[in-house]
């Protein structure tokens, strides 16, 4: 189980801002990517690979071959706009 | 030394300068930024702006920017605040303070800490125009802002 | 659009600031710098600092840094303030705030203007050291700072 | 005549603050720098060749070839240090 979190337009899109999602751990980034996808809908829209999103494994940014481990919180959200 | 704070309220510079100078006797260069919300953007009016962020990754992310800088430049004692919630045209959205012995590191590292805030910290600003409530898109601009810094 | 003064009170950054926040809708940056009085220079304890100026061409010196300035960069409004008289450590010498629409100008405008009235605003610092009062001496860094300017 | 003024340790060095000087004009600045460290002294001194300063006509920095003429404010002072 992993924890996923959900900001910004990512975050309308699919409704939520968070859910637990029952991912095979260990497991990559990619790997989590492409089974949110196969969920289809507003998943496969929000996280299209001709989308631009980030990802944080326990709020560090990382890439797309990061390991996911049991218990990690995985956020999902677009390019930061701060500042 | 460094302060990070991530609030809704508003932030006076002044009283921040005023702490700093309290806190060190060999300051001698204190250089600033506020970012403030504009009424314009990509061509539209821009009435109001609503800023989210990831609690806890977000500090953490300043954090690591003042402590890069920190370890490039000659830095004293830094401020970074930064708001999140419904902002209006003329409010102050952040600031960085930093402080140093002499004025090119304080310039220094007050750019760089704002052009990796920029690209690093996770905050996402939604913009209600005239055509309705927008999320703003990040700036190829601000990605070539942090890479010259890569560089040196 | 530019605010130049000379004096012997101290000066309200977020003042300046708010004043600057209330007169135009489109600024999206400010950058500022405050130069403090450090209690050490040159290797000897400092207890206070005189100022000293050119009453007339000091105003105009800065005034045309401010214009040098907003003909490289966007500048939307820009406030100098510089404090003259006997100053203690810790108290605030020299403000320079540049307000744009981005921060790239409001940064390279009020560096520019500190490097320029460091070499070219008639001020000069006499200190009080334990061996007595002396006259701070130009530093060769600052004509370099300077310097680096004419070739951009 | 024109109106000579004197700032920081150049003030302090001459004891005065401004004097007027019957100087032969249209002449230049260093004509005019040459006439006053002949008068020796404190003069001499202070405007040395070896000593670093500056001169403003009429609040105008400007170089040793610099005009003068009738009536015009000629400051001299050290290098500045403000900031």
């Amino acid at each position: 189980m992993v924890t996923l979190r959900y900001f910004a337009s990512i975050r309308e899109a699919l409704g939520k801002q968070s859910e637990s999602a029952d991912v095979p751990t260990p497991a990559t980034v990619a790997a989590l990517l492409d089974a949110l996808r196969a969920k289809g809908g507003a998943y496969a829209e929000a996280l299209s690979t001709t989308r631009r999103w980030r990802v944080a494994v326990n709020q560090d940014m990382v890439g797309l071959d990061a390991a996911i481990g049991p218990g990690d919180e995985v956020a999902i959200f677009p390019p930061v706009t701060g500042g | 030394m460094a302060t990070i704070r991530v609030q809704t309220n508003d932030f006076d510079l002044s009283a921040e300068h005023t702490q700093i100078r309290a806190r060190h006797r060999d300051v001698g260069a204190i250089a600033s930024f506020v970012g403030v919300v504009r009424d314009v953007n990509d061509g539209d009016g821009v009435s109001s702006m609503t800023l989210e962020h990831y609690p806890g990754m977000t500090e953490a992310a300043l954090q690591k920017i003042v402590v890069e800088a920190s370890s490039r430049w000659q830095v004293i004692d830094a401020t970074v605040i930064h708001r999140v919630g419904t902002l209006l045209p003329t409010e102050q959205i952040v600031l960085v303070v930093v402080a140093s012995r002499h004025r090119a590191d304080a310039f220094a590292a007050c750019e760089f800490i704002m052009d990796y805030l920029k690209t690093d910290a996770p905050f996402w600003k939604k913009e209600t125009t005239p055509h309705g409530a927008r999320w703003v898109e990040a700036r190829a601009s601000d990605d070539i802002a942090t890479q010259r810094w890569e560089n040196k």
